[in-house]
């Protein structure tokens, strides 16, 4: 059971809170936050001393899993830490749910970055995503609150339904809910069929167009804290599940739905874009912003090899740095001012801390050097760039620069405008701590990235399906399989992979 | 004193300096102004002990200082310089110091000033040190970016009529206003990067190095094919900055927008960034394309040299005037670059050198004269000298050094690349650079005339005051090194030359 | 043949009864179409031997479901919802997305591809034993997922804390 | 000539998700839509069903268990989104959700 | 380092002290007699320099240090050279310019301290550039000295910043100029292309048609400096600066500075056939349209500027002619008679506080002794037998007769007419007549003018004389002797004479205005055309390139953006915030996928 030591974790801290909740302390339950944030970062440490292997045939922690879920811990224990105060200010007395369905939501992520088999796969989907439909409804009194996760529920409610029946033909298919089984399937027209509305309805959750529409309004609607979650741990659980489903040696999966993902990149990166051109809000204008960083996962997705799973993880994780910390304060900051852009006039003298913040932020998001994203942007070039999509690369580079307009837009109201207000914005401890956490992240991610990217190559090349022997995949009837089979004795002794060009210096 | 590694605190100086000022309260002003001057202090001294210990009888790269940085990707901490660097080095710190003088009196938000400026200076520097290609497009990048808070926040704005074929993009854009301006040079400037990155890429993979190395990468060589479509788009990246037509656009909405210190910087240093990137990386680095390339470059530089020059002369606002100015000036080293030959490129590096001093003090002189009169259209001016007799001494002389005056840096440059252009049989180059040079005597000295000269000044001007305290201080010492390094080129020559000397050869040039 | 017969008359209702679930005006009927569907369709499990679906879907589903459904009619019909069902929005390109997606099933499916043996019963046990292990996981997974839900769900319904 | 094949579960299937499908784009009323989505949810299940006889295995049987818990689920917190909303906008028309658009 | 070099040192040293020592500077007279002390230390030098020098033909005395030194060679040094050529022009510069510093002494004296700081630095500036120039061992430091002159006349034209019309005429001075300079750059660089290096002798061409085109760009730039027409516009707008500045930069040396560079690269023009034939005409249009224009002028400065052309374009002539000495003398001559005559034109202009002749009149009663001196001047211009500009101008005319350029012999002989006849015409309506209401106040001026004034009248009455030595010097043979050309001019000149007279001398109410074309030539037809060239030329070129670059450059750059932006508004319509629009375009992106399968061939 060590093996599935992370999302168990994760449960037991579901449960210590459902308790916790139920015991009366002193009328408050801001303790909870802390409670969820804490229990959070210890899973996040955790993911450090869990053996590698396979549980159930049905789950694999490897390092990929690993990465994985570190990213959505992190942005969990972050996202709780800046909800105490959100939560206890909006919704007192929902604090206990909240935070149970925040944890629900993240077990099913941990439960998906592992997820080896196409039930685990699709039930961690679901575990991840119905909770989510909640939370975003979590401002119950407020119109907008509740049409927003309407849209958020109807969307995602019509893409299960398209997954689910494009997981049928899968399943009937390969005759088997092994992802390996289904990767090694000759594909043929029932396979591919399936496959690629898999893929639509995944994309979901990625925000590709044209799959995106809730984004803007839920992040515009939902609690600022929860956006944070939700703008980019499921972006990564989704990554996983694609990956995991893609990921085979000879699998004729990713070959098969390439073309399509570098249409749908270029398009959520040009959409994403142009749509955040002209936002006006803040929130909005990270969500479709959001939604152009889609499009670069997206293109490490279609690439679809280890060292571009490498540059979507690392990509990923200055994502989860930059993004977080931008919700963060523009929770701290919208809450007193709102979300318009124009609220944020002179928050330079306001708050020059909180102003420093965002525009580091902003610049991680944007790709500017000694910051997160440049180098998760970076990476991600050179690997499309040694994939042969030259054009990619330039086109991308170019519509970075288009987002560089609108990020710029922010900061030169927090600095170049004056003032109406002159006093300070107040920040809760919490927030503070979240904020000043995800932005050390940016900047040390910026400044120090050479381990960060030999950990992301290390993942990348981990997961646990790709180029490897196949495993015995269990059929009806067969032995029963139990327990766990470790796929290594101990870290570091994995055996070398045969591509020479994703160890170490990946320009050859 | 040797042991000490001068380029990485020629580089750091600024940058402690700027993180010291985050921390201090922004009310004291003293510090903060003591901070700035003493980190330039540091990097100017600094940079004339490497000019001292740079032994120019051995030339190459001296002074190196390595250390891996991420070893995974190939990057170091990988510095040193040779003779370009050396010069380039005395330029950015003499600019930089007089650039902290010229706006002592700043009073909005000085801290966040000089925080912005020093490590926009710090990344300035990092480029002319730079032995690791991806290091040096991190500082190339550090100087780029700061420069649009600085531009947005302490510019300053003035509308430009509506008009054109493209009439109805005024709607939109606040064209000439300080925002658009510091937008327009961020994104411009950036799209240059995207492809300098590209080509970055390009090189170092296909060459199959493990690592950024610069000298490494020369050695090696990068394939033909590749250093053909390499080079155009390191020449258009770079160039950008450089205001290389037709992409100079960013760069009279800029320097017309932009404070004063800054002006100076931009114009002053980091246009050469632009110049010296296409020569060092783009040029040395991909020597058969360049050869190719270089009748193009070339062209494109004379138009830059003539179309500059007569837009200058179209121009009655004095900022917009020095800007085009600098678009003609910064021909002039690319026309140099494009000769593929000593005397061009001996004239290149000391034109970057001389329109760096010459510009900076062109641009400080303009700053003092707008902070006073509050006004930059020269027609309106007038009689200036009465107030102000030293800034019209000093204007007089950069625009002397900006016309080719012998006995200023600009001739020497001028002269040089002039030389270097028709011998390399481009006599067409040589002659258009010449009228061009022809051209800003026209502009130049009407300006002189319309702002300085004739009766006056107008009553509304009556609170004119010459240049003052510490301000003086940036003018004579940029002043002076125009006459320095004018009478007596070989101060600055004989390290060019062995820098021109080492890439030159590597080209296979130097004819 | 009487599998045939079975099979239409079975597909009559499910068809039938969806049909008239995306067009009946009374949401009532809405729900209660959607039962004759689901029961219908509970049928079809059963015709392909899949009894413990069958019942499953019938015991748990079809009635869980459907009883939640009337609920929430009539909980929404007192927060002031009427319960016509309102009609439609542009049927037009509706319908024609709808078209290509049966157009596009259609297609692949006569295109073929999934093993097609001859049927056999699959016995419960070997069901149960499926679930038990390699699909433990994912079963208890479930399990948090649907008290989450029902969590979810009365945080969201229920009044006092509004 | 034994029973119907496996072609003809596909279709059915087929048909009732492309009729799910229409319901849920067209329906006004967000009650509507969602017992749509059920209806697509079911026609995934034929699927698996059919896959799963005609396959002989039981992961089709698996997954369509595991279908309906999670279509239960997703009902459940979709009725009491519905139910919220009657009760914050006074109706169950999807067009009276517009306060949030560009 | 040769003795020589302190002629450039001493004034550097000047100039340097009054230049960065601005107290200095701002007291006014000590700084004016530092200057002039170290003009008249050169003047002595250069003298000095001028007894020891050796004939032409003699290795010149050379000091030189490498100044641009790159691709592991001297290209370039500076240093000093003194022969027979540079140092008798250094003496005529160093006794001009000591001359005029010692009469600024005077005629300055009313100026604001600092001013005359100034002006004094200026001149010690001229002296340092215009030593650099003459002692110049390469054509490169030539060219530099060539700049800085001229840099000078800008800043002393400009004397007056005050004045429009002085700013105007100082920025005219450097325009024209160096548009004239584009050609000395490019033969400049010519040369180094096709020699290696600047120096303008002992070097064989590789290609021996290019040395024709060097010598013909360096041409261009003469015409400029040396005002031949069309050029020679600026020359008499550079009056609005102080009228000693006008004897020395622009009547005796600076202008001068175009023929000494033909005479300094002889070598260079020598074998130029072609150019020399172009160079006769040019010279001999200049002399006769210069002369023609100087007759109508009410300006007494504006005479003597359009007389200097009109002189220049003599030289020029001469120089066309295929020998330099005439030209060279002529030179000489002319930088001592002119610098009398615009001293002299300085202290009426001193002593009436005008420069219009028609304010003038009857001063020979009232400021004799500068009549005297200018009579001198007058007659030496007009080459009144005896006097030193009747020996150059026979000389020159010798050369152009011998060269058998027939056609501007024949001009140069009418101009040898024309100039007496205009030269008459000042002296007859500033000095004779009935003096005007600003005469009666007029007083003579102090010792300090007219010493100089005398110390040139000197070499301007007997310097003939000394033309057979000069000739010796520069290795040439030269004896007087009455020839048909010479005899031809002299009577042309006593014409002009006689007829001046006649026309203004005689008559209490002589008309200013001669008859015919004086309206016309007066209103400035070639500067007329100059203007046109700058206002519908130059001008428009300049505003439709700062057009294009805002609208249609920019504009793209501008449009690139405005269209991105553009896009995002109008695409952003698509968000409609309908929900079924949600549903809708995710089930038919889930559509197209498959579909796009399907076209793509994958499902197949």
């Amino acid at each position: 059971m060590a093996i599935l030591l992370v999302p168990l974790l994760v449960v037991a801290l579901a449960v210590i809170v459902l308790v916790a909740d139920l015991v009366p302390a002193g009328g408050t339950s801001r303790g909870l936050g802390a409670l969820t944030a804490i229990g959070l970062f210890a899973a996040f440490v955790a993911t450090w001393f869990v053996p590698s292997g396979v549980a159930y045939a049905a789950y694999s922690n490897d390092g990929f899993t690993e990465a994985v879920q570190r990213i959505v811990l992190a942005a969990g224990a972050l996202s709780a830490l800046a909800s105490i105060d959100h939560a206890d200010e909006h919704f007192p007395r929902r604090q206990g749910e909240y935070y149970l369905l925040l944890i629900t939501s993240i077990f099913g992520m941990t439960l998906l970055a592992g997820a080896r088999e196409l039930v685990t796969l699709l039930v961690a989907f679901e575990t991840m995503g119905i909770p989510q439909y909640v939370l975003a409804a979590m401002h119950k009194n407020r119109k907008t609150g509740i049409e927003g996760a309407v849209k958020l529920y109807l969307t995602g409610a019509i893409s299960a339904g398209i997954t689910m029946y494009g997981a049928s033909f899968l399943v009937g298919t390969a005759g088997s809910t092994q992802l390996a089984v289904i990767a090694a399937t000759p594909p043929d027209a029932m396979l591919a069929f399936g496959a690629l509305l898999v893929l639509a309805g995944m994309g979901f959750k990625l925000g590709v167009v044209p799959f995106h529409m809730w984004v803007p309004d839920v992040y515009q609607s939902a609690p600022a804290p929860f956006v944070a979650f939700l703008s980019v741990a499921p972006k990564a659980a989704a990554v996983a599940a694609l990956v995991r489903i893609a990921a085979h040696a000879g699998s004729s999966l990713p070959g098969l739905w390439a073309p399509v993902v570098i249409v749908l990149a270029v398009i959520t990166l040009t959409v994403g874009n142009l749509f955040a051109l002209p936002q006006t809000n803040v929130r909005r204008l990270l969500a479709w912003s959001g939604i152009g960083h889609a499009g670069f996962l997206l293109i490490a997705f279609a690439i679809g090899t280890a060292e571009a799973y490498a540059a979507a993880l690392f990509y990923l994780a200055t994502y989860v740095a930059g993004n977080t910390g931008a919700f963060f304060v523009s929770e701290a900051v919208g809450s007193k001012v709102g979300d318009e852009v124009s609220g944020w006039n002179g928050l330079a003298r306001r708050s020059p801390g909180l102003a420093l913040a965002m525009l580091l932020c902003l610049l991680s998001l944007g790709g500017i050097p000694f910051v997160a994203g440049f180098w998760g942007k970076l990476l991600l070039f050179r690997t499309t760039w040694n994939a042969g999509y030259h054009s990619l690369v330039v086109y991308g580079a170019l519509l970075s620069v288009v987002g560089l307009f609108y990020y710029l837009k922010v900061a030169r109201a927090m600095y170049v405008e004056p003032a109406v207000d002159p006093s300070p914005i107040p920040v809760g401890r919490p927030t503070m701590v979240a904020i000043v956490l995800a932005v050390a992240a940016v900047v040390g991610l910026g400044v120090a990235p050479g381990g960060f990217w030999d950990a992301a190559v290390q993942a990348g090349t981990g997961v646990e399906l790709l180029e490897r022997p196949q495993l015995a995949i269990p059929e009806a009837g067969s032995p029963a399989v139990l327990g766990d089979f470790p796929l290594r004795k101990e870290k570091g002794a994995r055996p070398r992979q045969a591509d020479p060009g994703v160890e170490g210096f990946p320009f050859k | 004193m040797n042991g000490l590694p001068w380029l990485s605190i020629i580089v750091f100086a600024p940058m402690i300096a700027a993180l010291i000022m985050l921390v201090i309260p922004a009310q004291s002003r003293g510090t903060v102004r003591i901070l700035a001057v003493l980190s330039t202090v540091v990097s100017f001294a600094g940079s004339v002990h490497v000019a001292l210990s740079y032994n120019t009888a051995i030339g190459g790269v001296q002074l190196r200082e390595t250390m891996p940085l991420l070893p995974s990707l190939g990057i170091s901490w990988n510095l040193g310089v040779d003779g370009w660097g050396v010069s380039l080095l005395l330029l950015t710190s003499l600019i930089i110091f007089a650039g902290v003088f010229a706006t002592w009196t700043l009073e909005d938000r000085d801290k966040d000033f000089y925080i912005l400026l020093l490590v926009l200076v710090a990344g300035v520097f990092g480029v002319f040190v730079s032995l690791d290609l991806f290091l040096f497009f991190l500082f190339y990048e550090i100087a780029v970016l700061p420069m649009y808070l600085l531009i947005a926040i302490w510019g300053s704005s003035k509308g430009v009529k509506e008009g054109g074929p493209l009439a109805f993009i005024w709607k939109r854009f606040d064209i000439g206003g300080r925002e658009y301006a510091a937008m327009k040079l961020t994104l411009m400037l950036l799209l240059g990067s995207a492809f300098i990155l590209a080509g970055m890429f390009a090189m170092v993979e296909s060459s199959g190095i493990g690592s950024f190395d610069m000298e490494e990468l020369q050695r090696v060589g990068v394939p033909r094919d590749v250093q053909m479509w390499v080079f155009p788009a390191l020449w258009l990246g770079f160039g950008t900055l450089a205001g290389v037509f037709p992409f100079h656009t960013w760069s009279p909405d800029g320097h017309a927008s932009a404070p004063t210190a800054v002006s100076m910087l931009h114009a002053g240093v980091l246009m050469k960034l632009g110049a010296f990137g296409v020569m060092r990386v783009g040029m040395v680095l991909c020597p058969e394309a360049t050869e190719v390339w270089a009748p193009v470059v070339g062209a494109v530089a004379v138009i830059n040299i003539v179309y500059g020059a007569l837009g200058a002369a179209s121009q009655t606002d004095l900022k917009y005037i020095a800007a085009y100015s600098s678009v003609s000036h910064m021909g002039v080293v690319m026309l140099g670059a494009a000769t593929l030959s000593v005397d061009g490129w001996n004239g290149a590096v000391y034109q970057m050198f001389a329109h760096g001093l010459m510009t900076g003090l062109i641009f400080a002189l303009v700053g003092i004269v707008y902070g006073r009169a509050h006004n930059r259209e020269i027609f309106q001016m007038g009689g200036f000298a009465k107030a102000m007799p030293g800034v019209a001494v000093f204007f007089t002389l950069a625009g002397l050094s900006s016309l080719g005056m012998p006995a200023f840096a600009g001739f020497i440059a001028e002269f040089l690349v002039f030389l270097g252009a028709w011998s390399s049989g481009h006599v067409v180059w040589a002659v258009a650079g010449i009228v061009g040079a022809w051209i800003t005597a026209v502009y130049v000295l009407r300006a002189a005339r319309a702002i300085f000269w004739g009766e006056g000044p107008p009553e509304r001007y009556s609170h004119l005051s010459d240049a003052k305290g510490v301000e003086w201080v940036a003018l004579v010492l940029l002043g002076g090194s125009l006459i320095l390094f004018g009478s007596w080129p070989r101060f600055l020559l004989d390290y060019i030359d062995v820098g021109t000397a080492q890439h030159l050869l590597s080209i296979g040039g130097g004819q | 043949m009487i599998d045939w017969l079975l099979f239409a008359v079975l597909s009559f209702f499910a068809l039938g009864g969806a049909a008239r679930v995306v067009t009946s005006e009374n949401l009532v009927h809405v729900v209660l179409y959607l039962a004759v569907t689901l029961i219908a369709t509970a049928g079809v499990y059963a015709q392909m031997d899949a009894g413990f679906l069958a019942a499953i879907q019938i015991l748990l589903y079809t009635g869980g479901v459907i009883t939640l459904m009337l609920f929430a009619v009539l909980l929404a019909r007192r927060n002031g919802g009427s319960v016509p069902a309102e009609g439609h929005t542009s049927p037009l390109r509706s319908l024609l997305v709808a078209g290509l997606v049966a157009g596009l099933s259609g297609y692949t499916i006569l295109r073929g591809g999934a093993p097609n043996r001859a049927p056999e019963a699959l016995s419960t046990a070997e069901l149960g034993r499926v679930l038990l292990d390699p699909l433990a996981l994912p079963f208890e997974a479930l399990s948090v997922l649907l008290l989450a839900a029902m969590i979810g769900a009365i945080v969201l319904a229920r009044r006092k804390d509004a | 000539m034994t029973g119907p094949g496996l072609d003809a579960y596909l279709f059915l299937a087929a048909a009732m998700f492309a009729i799910g499908l229409f319901g849920v784009l067209s329906r006004r009323n967000l009650l509507a839509v969602i017992v749509s989505v059920e209806l697509m949810a079911n026609a995934a299940n034929i699927n698996l069903v059919a896959f799963s006889r005609f396959g002989v295995h039981p992961w089709g049987q698996a997954l369509a268990l595991f279908a309906l818990a999670l279509t239960v689920a997703e009902v459940v917190v979709g009725l009491a989104l519905v139910i919220l909303v009657s009760r914050t906008h006074g109706s169950l028309l999807a067009g009276s959700l517009r306060d949030l658009k560009e | 380092m040769p003795l020589a070099a302190l002629t450039i040192l001493l004034p550097l040293a000047s100039f340097a002290i009054l230049a960065v020592f601005w107290p200095i500077r701002h007291t006014g007279r000590p700084a004016a007699w530092l200057s002039t002390l170290t003009a008249v230390a050169s003047f002595v030098i250069a003298l000095l320099v001028l007894r020891d020098v050796a004939p032409m033909g003699a290795p010149p005395e050379l000091w030189t240090m490498p100044w641009l030194v790159h691709g592991g060679r001297v290209i370039a040094e500076v240093g000093f050279r003194v022969d027979a050529v540079s140092a008798s022009m250094l003496v005529v510069v160093t006794c001009v310019a000591a001359c005029v510093q010692v009469y600024s002494l005077g005629y300055m004296s009313h100026e604001p301290k600092p001013a005359l700081g100034r002006y004094y630095a200026w001149h010690s500036l001229f002296i340092v550039a215009m030593a650099g120039l003459v002692l110049a061992p390469n054509l490169l430091q030539l060219v530099a000295g060539w700049e800085l002159v001229g840099l000078c006349s800008y800043l002393l034209i400009g004397f007056y910043w005050a004045k429009p019309s002085a700013g105007k005429a100082a920025v005219k001075a450097v325009w024209v100029t160096r548009f004239a300079d584009i050609g000395l750059m490019c033969g400049l660089v010519l040369l180094y292309v096709e020699t290696g290096g600047f120096a303008w002798e002992g070097f064989s061409w590789a290609n021996p048609g290019a040395s024709e085109l060097v010598a013909a760009l360096l041409f261009l730039g003469v015409m400029g400096k040396s005002a031949q027409v069309p050029l020679h516009v600026w020359l008499p707008d550079a009056m609005e600066g102080p009228t000693p500045v006008s004897a020395l930069l622009h009547a005796a040396t600076m202008v001068a500075a175009g023929v000494f560079l033909v005479v300094r690269c002889w070598p260079l023009f020598e074998g130029a056939e072609t150019l020399l034939v172009a160079m006769s005409w040019i010279g001999a249009i200049t002399a006769l349209v210069a002369a023609i224009t100087a007759s109508v002028q009410t300006d007494i400065k504006k005479v003597l500027a359009y007389s200097t052309c009109s002189q220049l374009g003599y030289m020029v002539a001469g120089l066309g002619s295929g020998e330099m000495l005439g030209g060279y003398f002529h030179l000489t001559t002319h930088a001592f008679f002119k610098a009398l005559l615009f001293l002299g034109a300085g202290s009426v202009i001193h002593a009436v506080h005008s420069n219009e002749m028609g304010e003038m009149g009857g001063l020979r009663k009232k400021i004799p002794l500068t009549a005297a001196l200018f009579a001198i001047g007058t007659f030496a211009l007009a080459g009144f037998p005896g006097l030193s500009g009747f020996f150059s101008k026979d000389l020159l005319l010798e050369e152009v007769a011998h060269g058998g350029q027939w056609g501007p012999l024949a001009i140069l002989l009418f101009v040898a007419g024309l100039t007496p006849f205009y030269m008459m015409r000042v002296y007859c309506l500033v000095f004779l007549g009935e003096p005007s209401e600003k005469s009666n106040h007029a007083h003579e001026s102090p010792l300090v003018m007219l010493a100089p004034m005398a110390l040139l009248a000197i070499p301007a009455a007997v310097l003939g004389f000394g033309a057979g030595s000069f000739g010796e010097l520069l290795g040439h043979e030269y004896h007087f002797a009455v020839t048909p050309v010479g005899a031809a001019a002299t009577v042309a000149g006593l014409l002009g004479l006689g007829l001046g007279y006649a026309k203004f001398g005689m008559g209490q109410l002589a008309s200013l205005e001669l008859p015919g074309l004086a309206a016309f030539v007066r209103s400035g037809p070639i500067d007329n055309a100059w203007r046109l060239c700058w206002e519908r030329g130059l001008l428009p070129v300049a505003r439709n390139v700062g057009w294009f670059d805002r609208y249609v450059v920019d504009g793209l750059v501008n449009f690139s953006g405005w269209i991105t932006l553009e896009a995002g508004d109008r695409i952003r319509r698509l968000q409609t915030g309908s929900a079924h629009d949600y549903l809708y375009a995710a089930a038919l992106g889930a559509v197209l996928i498959a579909v796009a399968g399907v076209v793509g061939g994958v499902l197949a």
